[in-house]
């Protein structure tokens, strides 16, 4: 098929829609008919969109931990014990890596492997191969909203069979779910599959029943500056919108400066606001995703606590819609149950305690998302401007061009030549702004934000900065300074 | 113009954290390497591949995901069997899960024929002073 | 002696010391020019003021802990975990109740009780009955900074013992250890006790050693205004200068509102400086500690770690000079000295993390600085009138008046007049201004600020805000909200 | 104009806490009633004093730092011995150290003679419409 930015025919979908459920035996059991009448069905406080409407409505910061293992009942306790114990708002369920590149056999065997162990020999919860009828214990087991987190280039089947269960959320974009996940993987194809993905959804949403779509924000989670990962948010939110998605929550990973961190998710929402409103796509809801620090993570369990609660202050600062929390385990591997619960207890005291504030709407708030709307319109406006019109042959474009340019991603189709550093503040600018298409003022700001840092530290402005920004935190800081 | 030392890099096995990398390649291209950087999830064999086609005089291997040993064991066989014995293989990143003593680490990946083994957080400047050391010490041997 | 802010002579001081050497045995052991020639050997890196000057120069925050246990080896032994595992900056010896009531038999009863049961029996380090050896075997056991914690009415035979035992640092003051530490101890008093006190670190000083000294800045910890702690802690402050101390550190306790806590820090340092260069003692060095949430803890250790994380987040924000950090046992009583570290741990990395950020200096700071200052102004400037120009004296007739007024306070010489309530965005305001000499001004600023919640949540300015505002912790919250 | 009922309130024993007993010393004042609070570090005797003194129809005792049971225990003894063994006993606060079932802690204060006995984080209105019910009940009784 042809990469267009055009909502898909009925007959495109289904022509598509034979094959793909068919690459694993579970895909028979998707009866659509069905699952819509299926999801009429579940309660309002179990709908993820509804959930995230009220919150915004109220101010609310929802907490939302990551998790997943590999038998039904296994996860089903440990998405009740988040629940309970960790006073979670919001559930996942994350995928395991086999599924996540389509290798559905050996998630069987990790299946299988499992059974016999007594314990999750998987990484994730593999939900094509337990099938709808598999997924729906889950579903029908905890009574909260439940997304779907993973990190699949192709998750059209995926998306099949944990929709046909009843989950009312699905994460991923063919952009954010390429470029950091894959490396030789085409942008035109895991455009084109998420694009099935989106028109999935969109057809839910004809039939009255609305999902939640999420691209995933962090990117590649490394020093990545807010324009650039919220013009590829704003570009899948349009993508996504275009196949008829209603309910979109669009995501930030925390930078580490306060300031900066809050004006990217205020900048976020407005951004999207704006392109949305001009592309007439202003019926679709927005609300808005911030990630706990996705970078390197202490061993220390206390000095993780310390991370995460920074985490969740920022969040609730900056009125995001939710928070991905972290755990005190992050740096250990996959947490325990507890740990999990450990991580979403002391952010829900952050928010909690912050509700009652925000980062007052200062004019040096307001210059910081000046400065990042600034930047994101111009990568936008040349992204439209290379597709002649069009967003997804835009992006790929753009990507190819260095236009759209994502720091240390693995894929060979981000041009990879910006450079991220941050500035003497700890707010991540661009030591070589690279091929994006900034103004002349624009990258004179960043320009000057590095020599500012460089003469403090009475040095030339130089990679060594990327590099002791890079190894800085694992000594506990933001800035690398020289030693 | 004085010709390039040539090193072979990448990230070996299933992983796609490609930071590292990226920072190494910089590095050494700013330290007057030419770098053929062969990114993430690059199996064995691709790693003595590429050094064959370009005429490497080292390979640079990072494993970040605990699987190092697994990954790379076999190595320096297959350089072996290649008909480039000589070169020089580097490893370095979280080469094991979790904490543990990093010298038995080191020792068990100089049994399995890698010249230089590095703890997870060493900074690019101590591999490229290394790399300039061994270069040197081998032209001088070459010349006796 | 009658009481009054004037040095007081050597003779005075001598009389006075006769007999508060003889307090208890242990007296006898101090050896004041001894005391000299041991803090001469002392290196600069143990020495309190020092390293707090150095924090300054360089924009540090300093860990400190709370700790203190029975007996000496327990007590060297807990030092030093929190030296090299709590990665603490300046250690504390708390002393225990028993001291603090200079009931120095119970306290020996509690030393052999401790050593049958093999476990500390008292709350703190009985540092009077250790004696000048005994606490020396402690300075010498650990390589820090060591500074005297307590909560001591009558604190004149602990100071002789610690100082010549060579401690470098002094905690407490006339008011704040007597208005939230004792129901009917005079403020004449205390004050005149405190003297002594500052009187003997000005007898270090005029020896040559520099010893730092801070009064208790978070009072009752509940619910204090800024305005009235700086008060307090600008007249301690004072009257500390007038006998002679030249390195002081002045306080204050977290109240949740990072606008008006970080504002609050930069108020109190501008406001010494004011009042102090006014009074020409401009020869002695400021430095600020702020407190972490010195209200009710959850019981919860991974919410306590979120309200520890908070605190140090603010104090880091706040670029106060140290700060006193509360462990994720808080609610429970007695922390391990694991609990104590990890308390330590987290606030380090949040403190490390944050180390190239500050609030920027915006007008919205700007205006809380203002405001505190102002009333810190009113409050000040009446206490010098009462006092007919002197501070001992008007601090006591201030008190009387409800010029000066703490809420909570246990002692009867506080009026309780005034009613603190938190304003909607949680920074807390006055809902009863009491006596306190406030402008009209500044008396709508705060009526204006409980009025404003009072519609947010549509009922009328009343008491039971207040009580509402003590209960909201209990669940996490800052604002007690109606239900 | 009505007499009002007198209260005598006080925190037993060696804690400084003051927080609790100032909010509701002004929730009773403001309720209508004449409040005499002892404050805090308030022995067993004085709040038999004060109650004698004064005419109070009930003594609300709090403790906060968990020894409240050995603190309490023989208060309503004293009662009895000064005459006054029908004035209504109420307690609340931390009574024990750490997390206990409130159950038990509830029936072991009753036992020794508390009419009222509250959990952690009781609000001063509960305390108020159980003292109205409690004296209602009283002035019935009274009157039959």
């Amino acid at each position: 098929m042809e990469l267009k930015n055009r909502q898909w025919t009925h007959d495109q979908f289904n022509a598509v829609r034979q094959e793909v459920l068919n690459h694993w035996p579970t895909g028979k059991e998707v009866d659509f008919a069905a699952a819509v009448k299926y999801h009429e069905a579940i309660p309002a406080k179990r709908q993820f969109a509804k959930r995230l409407v009220k919150a915004k409505k109220n101010g609310e910061t929802l907490t939302q931990p990551r998790a997943g293992v590999a038998l039904i009942d296994e996860h089903i306790k440990l998405l009740n014990y988040l629940l309970t114990e960790g006073e979670a708002d919001l559930l996942p369920t994350t995928i395991d890596s086999y599924t996540r590149q389509n290798q559905y056999k050996e998630a069987q065997n990790g299946i299988e492997e499992s059974l016999k162990a007594g314990r999750s020999l998987l990484n994730g919860f593999p939900a094509v191969n337990h099938g709808v009828a598999g997924v729906r214990r889950v579903v029908e087991s905890v009574n909260a909203p439940l997304q779907v987190r993973h990190g699949t280039p192709d998750a059209r089947l995926l998306a099949e069979i944990t929709l046909a269960a009843g989950y009312t959320s699905y994460e991923g974009g063919g952009i954010s779910y390429n470029i950091p996940y894959a490396k030789e993987v085409s942008l035109e194809k895991t455009i084109l599959d998420w694009q099935y993905c989106d028109r999935l959804v969109g057809l839910y949403a004809e039939h009255g029943i609305e999902i939640n779509r999420e691209p995933f924000g962090p990117l590649t989670g490394t020093l990545v500056p807010p324009s650039i990962s919220h013009s590829v948010a704003v570009i899948e939110g349009l993508l996504a919108v275009e196949q008829g998605v209603k309910n979109l929550t669009l995501g930030y990973g925390q930078c580490g400066n306060l300031l900066q961190d809050v004006a990217a998710i205020q900048a976020l929402e407005q951004l999207a606001e704006e392109y949305f409103s001009k592309h007439s796509c202003a019926d679709c809801i927005l609300t808005t995703v911030f990630h706990q620090w996705m970078g390197g993570f202490p061993q220390d369990e206390s000095k993780a606590f310390g991370v995460i609660s920074w985490g969740a202050a920022t969040a609730g600062l900056a009125k995001a819609t939710k928070v991905i929390v972290k755990t005190p385990h992050e740096a250990l591997g996959i947490p325990t149950k507890e740990a999990n619960a450990q991580g979403l207890k002391a952010t829900k005291q952050l928010i909690s305690m912050l509700s009652d504030q925000a980062l007052p709407a200062t004019k040096e708030l307001e210059d910081e998302i000046n400065i990042i709307k600034a930047e994101a319109r111009c990568i936008l406006n040349k992204v439209v401007e290379l597709g002649q019109g069009d967003y997804a042959l835009g992006a790929v474009r753009a990507f190819a061009a260095g236009v759209l340019d994502v720091p240390f991603a693995p894929s060979k189709y981000s041009l990879n030549k910006i450079l991220p550093a941050r500035d003497n503040n700890g707010a991540v600018r661009l030591f070589d702004v690279g091929n994006l298409p900034f103004t002349p003022d624009l990258i004179a700001f960043h320009h000057d934000k590095i020599n500012e840092r460089a003469k403090a530290e009475g040095r030339d402005p130089s990679f060594q900065m990327v590099i002791d920004d890079i190894y800085a935190i694992s000594k506990g800081r933001l800035v690398g300074r020289p030693r | 113009m004085e010709k390039k030392v040539k090193v072979v890099l990448g990230v070996i096995g299933a992983d796609c954290h490609a930071v590292g990398n990226k920072i190494l390649d910089y590095a050494l291209t700013a330290a007057g390497f030419e770098v053929i950087n062969l990114g993430v999830l690059v199996p064995q064999q691709d790693f003595v591949n590429a050094a064959i086609e370009t005429d490497a005089q080292a390979i640079l291997v990072a494993s970040l995901y605990g699987h190092g040993e697994i990954d790379c064991r076999g190595l320096r066989d297959r350089c072996r069997e290649a008909g480039i014995d000589d070169i020089l293989l580097y490893v370095g990143g979280n080469l094991v899960v979790g904490k543990t003593d990093f010298s038995g680490v080191a020792n068990k990946f100089q049994d399995m024929g890698f010249d230089r083994v590095y703890a997870p957080g060493t900074l690019p400047g101590k591999v490229i002073a290394d790399l300039q050391e061994d270069l040197t010490a081998r032209s001088k041997e070459s010349l006796m």
